[in-house]
């Protein structure tokens, strides 16, 4: 997907107000500019966040200049960075057959049924802790994930943008927190056999 | 407490800021005190004005009345543009003393916002409110500081309600300095803002301003009345510096008095009171000797 | 520095006398001082000064014999009130007319 | 240096009010506009940005602030959205009248009542005959090189300037942009000058009464009246168009964008219809051009750069031969149409050729505008061979009701 110049990736977050998941869409975006994506745009939820009720974030990657900032109706990637937001939302929405959603979650991912769509699970919130993070920190973690799964960007440039982004707020911790879930993250293909987005 | 050197007529200095021929009305109270007032400030000031007489007696373009650089701005944002003013004055490595000037409803109504927020930040001001207790540019209506009873074209039958302490008001904001005037009393006024030029922070002097088309007196009256107001005790003079409160001599005066005259002859001198009851004479009476009886337990016990 | 073909029009005032006009003519009763009780005139020392103190519209000399600039004079009468040995007197306009209704 | 990052569009107009180097800086908090000015305050509070910072009590408070500072010589800058530019409308007015060169980031947002956080462009339309002029950015690029631009314009025509963008689309927004050289920004934003800067040495008394007729000064010279200094702030406003042309030429020189300061076309040279649209609305537009290009209609848009002085003699040449304008926009004069449509239509009126012209409102209140709606509007305005009534031609179509 990346050698066509006119290809636009779109990444829509799913969090709750607090969790961070604006600042992971960030770094991410940070990330891709900086591996020579011309046109990022990451845009925020529109209006009053408020913490602990859900949000989600949208992030735009292309090549090109990005001159749509309408929100991502139809995503490649879902990411949800908490996996009890599946229950209240339907993050699914609009994602493309074949697409690719990543769950930070306790269960393993064989709970986690989506035969349209290739699924990546990790338990993000365990290893932030074991990373040396407060409980509850996941939105370092997630980036991870969505490096193992989504062949973006290298994780050593997701590692330098966060070590950036969390300059004074535990960088290293939370470095080693997307490290070790780029380590622990699986992923399964779809069981319905849907070309690749 | 800071002091500073008593000015008399003698010493006063002649050189005069304010030019004759200006639009004030005859025996204006303001008058005196811009007058006054000026000698205190000097030169090396910029000033504030919102709608109010002065910016009528100030002049019309494009003659000014007055020599000092003066902002004339909206009615609302006086202490807001004074701020503005004297951040500019800051960046500038300047020492220009910035002082805003404005009546009683420009600073406790309409303005009052503006007022209280550089009160908060303690804006390097000097705030000076002359009251004379009405909209007068605008031919006498009623303010927030129009007393109880008073008639104005908006209170033609007396004003319900008690004017507010704007004074007090400022000194719950704990500002550098706050002090009360009038214009009966220009030298007073004149080494108050001596005093308020040697102190850093919201300098606020609230000054009563008779006027006589807007109170109903002869134009030759407008001292003796402001003069009255303080003999009968109803307005004090007073300064307040670090929280602490001091009456001035005017006021200071009254606490040997075991009597002080009665308020019917102040206001027995202005036909704005004529509405009064005297009833309401009564209660007002017994304000004011409340407010001595508490001033003596206060001032006379140190 | 503003562009030389913009003109950049606004009130600024500059200081002078009189943006009222003659504001004598506002007076109907004009301060007549009778030097003879004057305190500084009397005595000829510089005291008292009270009508040059109180004066709202600057017109009054802080001299030995005070002197009333009578073009801007508004006779408001506020140095006749406020002289304490009653030295001013408020005369009527009308007795300084000159001629009559000939005229 | 220069220096490519991505960023938030707050952020981008706050580092470009950092490299004008702004001395004095008042806001008072309002979505979406906020973290602009919570940006600035931390910028000067951690002493990378040499400038007094005034937290106030309100928006007009904040523009009295401004309106002191530059009164008395010094750059200052403020930044609102929605109700906070109407609560600062009298002071608008009053820094235009008084000539002062401010510069204000409008973050676009509808107005209350019903109270909404979200984009449109109600706010800086009701504020359009304030004697302000008024630019629309498209992208954070154009939101700091037209900040710098905006100061140099402001200080040199005496005209203060406010600098839309929409809330959200682009003030949450990151996005990548350039972020201009300073000392490069030094050479071409002179220092700051105001031409009746308060002074004790050479004392005025500004913004004084003043009569409906000329009137001598004390050396016997006549002085305009409040009409000719009225008059004056119109024609000056007028030829500020000419200064905003020449001030990017000069941008373009030293740093290698613009060209576009008044109209931005895409694909309008051999258009037979022609959207006009104003900030990221314009911009979304590309791909539906594109893809009505591509099924074979001559379809462009033109991105209104400025809105006052309204550039009529140059849109209305530019659109003076097409087939049909359609003009897209966020805001209206209520009981009436799009301000903009009639703007345009007022500017097109004396050309014989004039073109159809039609008015669609989209987005009132952050109503999704979706590029499929813009897509089936936009065909089936170009496809409509048959006319309507004038009266029905003339009626603004509401796009994307859902009640």
């Amino acid at each position: 997907m990346q050698d066509d110049p006119q290809q636009m990736i779109q990444i829509r977050w799913h969090g709750r107000g607090g969790q961070g998941a604006i600042t992971a869409a960030k770094v991410v975006a940070e990330a891709t500019f900086k591996s020579g994506y011309g046109g990022v745009v990451m845009a925020p939820t529109f209006g009053t966040e408020r913490r602990g009720a859900p949000v989600s974030t949208s992030l735009k990657i292309s090549r090109e200049k990005i001159y749509d900032l309408s929100p991502i109706r139809f995503p490649d990637i879902v990411v949800v960075l908490d996996y009890l937001i599946l229950n209240e939302v339907d993050v699914t929405v609009g994602l493309k057959p074949g697409g690719l959603l990543i769950i930070n979650s306790p269960r393993p991912l064989r709970d986690h049924q989506f035969p349209d769509y290739r699924v990546a699970v990790a338990n993000v919130t365990k290893l932030g802790i074991e990373a040396g993070l407060r409980k509850g920190i996941v939105n370092s973690g997630i980036i991870g994930a969505l490096g193992k799964a989504g062949g973006l960007v290298d994780i050593e440039m997701l590692s330098r943008c966060i070590a950036a982004e969390f300059v004074g707020r535990k960088p290293e911790e939370n470095v080693r927190a997307a490290q070790l879930v780029y380590a622990a993250t699986q992923i399964s293909e779809p069981s319905r056999g849907a070309a690749n987005a | 407490m800071t002091t500073a050197a008593k000015t008399n007529v003698l010493n006063l200095s002649t050189e005069e800021f304010v030019h004759p021929g200006n639009r004030a009305c005859s025996g204006c109270g303001l008058s005196i005190l811009y007058r006054i007032g000026l000698k205190a400030l000097g030169r090396d000031c910029i000033f504030v004005v919102p709608p109010s007489c002065l910016t009528v007696m100030q002049g019309l373009f494009p003659i000014a009345a007055s020599q000092m650089p003066i902002l004339n701005g909206t009615f609302a944002s006086t202490a807001a543009i004074a701020t503005g003013v004297r951040a500019a004055m800051k960046r500038r490595g300047k020492q220009t003393q910035v002082v805003a000037w404005a009546g009683d409803g420009g600073t406790a109504d309409i303005g009052i916002q503006a007022l209280s927020g550089a009160l908060e930040r303690n804006e390097d001001i000097i705030y000076i409110c002359y009251d004379n207790e009405a909209y007068m540019n605008t031919g006498v209506q009623r303010s927030g500081t129009t007393p109880q009873g008073g008639l104005t074209t908006t209170t033609p039958y007396g004003k319900k309600e008690q004017g507010k302490n704007l004074p007090e008001i400022v000194a719950a904001h704990n500002p550098a300095y706050v002090a009360t005037c009038s214009a009966s009393y220009p030298l007073d006024f004149h080494d108050k803002l001596l005093k308020a030029k040697q102190i850093s922070g919201l300098k606020y002097i609230h000054i009563q301003t008779p006027c006589p088309p807007g109170w109903g007196c002869e134009e030759r009256m407008t001292v003796k009345i402001g003069k009255a107001a303080i003999d009968c005790g109803l307005f004090d003079l007073y300064e307040i510096e670090d929280g602490k409160k001091q009456l001035s001599e005017p006021s200071r005066k009254l606490l040997k008095k075991a009597k002080l005259p009665s308020v019917q002859e102040y206001l027995s001198m202005q036909t704005r009171f004529k509405a009064l009851s005297d009833e309401q004479i009564a209660v007002m009476q017994e304000r004011i000797d409340q407010k001595w009886a508490d001033y003596r337990q206060e001032f006379c016990a140190e | 520095m503003p562009d030389s073909r913009f003109k950049v029009l606004t009130s600024a005032s500059t200081s002078g006398p009189g943006d009222a006009g003659r504001t004598g003519s506002w007076r109907v009763e004009r301060p007549i001082i009778d030097y003879s009780r004057c305190t500084p005139a009397k005595t000829g020392k510089a005291s008292c000064h009270l009508c040059w103190l109180y004066c709202p519209d600057n017109v009054v000399s802080k001299t030995l014999e005070p002197k009333i600039d009578l073009e801007y004079c508004k006779g408001c009468g506020i140095c006749a009130e406020e002289c304490p040995v009653k030295a001013i007197e408020m005369v009527s306009e009308e007795q300084f007319v000159k001629g009559g209704e000939d005229e | 240096m220069s220096e490519k990052l991505i960023d938030s569009g707050n952020n981008a107009a706050a580092m470009a009010v950092q490299l004008a180097a702004a001395e004095v800086i008042a806001a008072y908090p309002i979505t979406p506009q906020t973290p602009l000015t919570e940006k600035l305050s931390e910028l000067i509070a951690a002493g990378k940005m040499d400038a007094e910072y005034v937290a106030v009590e309100s928006e007009h408070s904040a523009l009295g602030v401004c309106i002191g500072a530059a009164s008395a010589g010094v750059r200052a800058f403020t930044a609102t959205s929605s109700n906070g530019l109407l609560y600062m409308s009298e002071q608008l007015h009053w820094a235009a009248g008084s000539r002062l060169p401010l510069v204000m980031c409008v973050v676009n947002r509808g107005i209350g009542a019903p109270w909404s956080v979200w984009n449109d462009h109600q706010d800086a339309m009701s504020q359009r005959d304030a004697g302000w002029i008024q630019i629309f950015a498209k992208d954070h690029q154009e939101i700091v090189d037209m900040t710098l631009k905006a100061f140099r314009l402001a200080e040199l025509v005496h005209i203060p300037v406010m600098v839309n963008y929409d809330g959200y689309y682009l003030s949450h927004t990151y996005m990548p942009f350039e972020l201009p050289d300073a000392q490069t920004v030094r050479e071409f934003l002179p220092t700051y000058d105001y031409a009746h800067t308060l002074d004790p040495e050479k004392p005025e008394s500004l913004n004084t009464v003043t009569l409906p007729d000329a009137r001598n000064d004390i050396n016997g010279v006549k002085q305009p009246g409040y009409m000719d200094i009225r008059h004056n702030l119109h024609q000056e406003m007028r030829l500020a168009l000419q200064v905003w042309e020449e001030i990017d030429a000069d941008f373009q020189q030293r740093f290698g964008r613009g060209g576009t300061p008044i109209l931005d076309p895409y694909r309008c040279d051999d258009a037979d219809f022609v959207v006009v649209a104003m900030g990221t609305l314009a911009n979304q537009f590309h791909d539906v051009v594109d893809r009505l290009r591509d099924e074979g209609l001559k379809v462009g848009v033109l991105a209104l750069q400025i809105y006052r002085p309204f550039p009529t003699a140059i849109i209305a040449e530019a659109l003076q031969s097409v087939k049909a304008v359609l003009v897209y926009e966020k805001g209206l004069s209520y009981g009436n149409q799009g301000a903009l449509y009639a703007d345009l239509k007022s500017a097109l009126y004396p050309y014989p050729n004039r073109p159809q012209l039609h008015n669609f409102i989209v987005g009132l209140g952050g109503r999704d505008i979706g590029t499929e709606d813009l897509y089936q509007t936009l065909k089936t305005a170009c496809l409509q061979e048959a006319l309507g009534t004038p009266e029905q031609n003339d009626t603004p179509q509401w796009i994307g009701l859902q009640l």
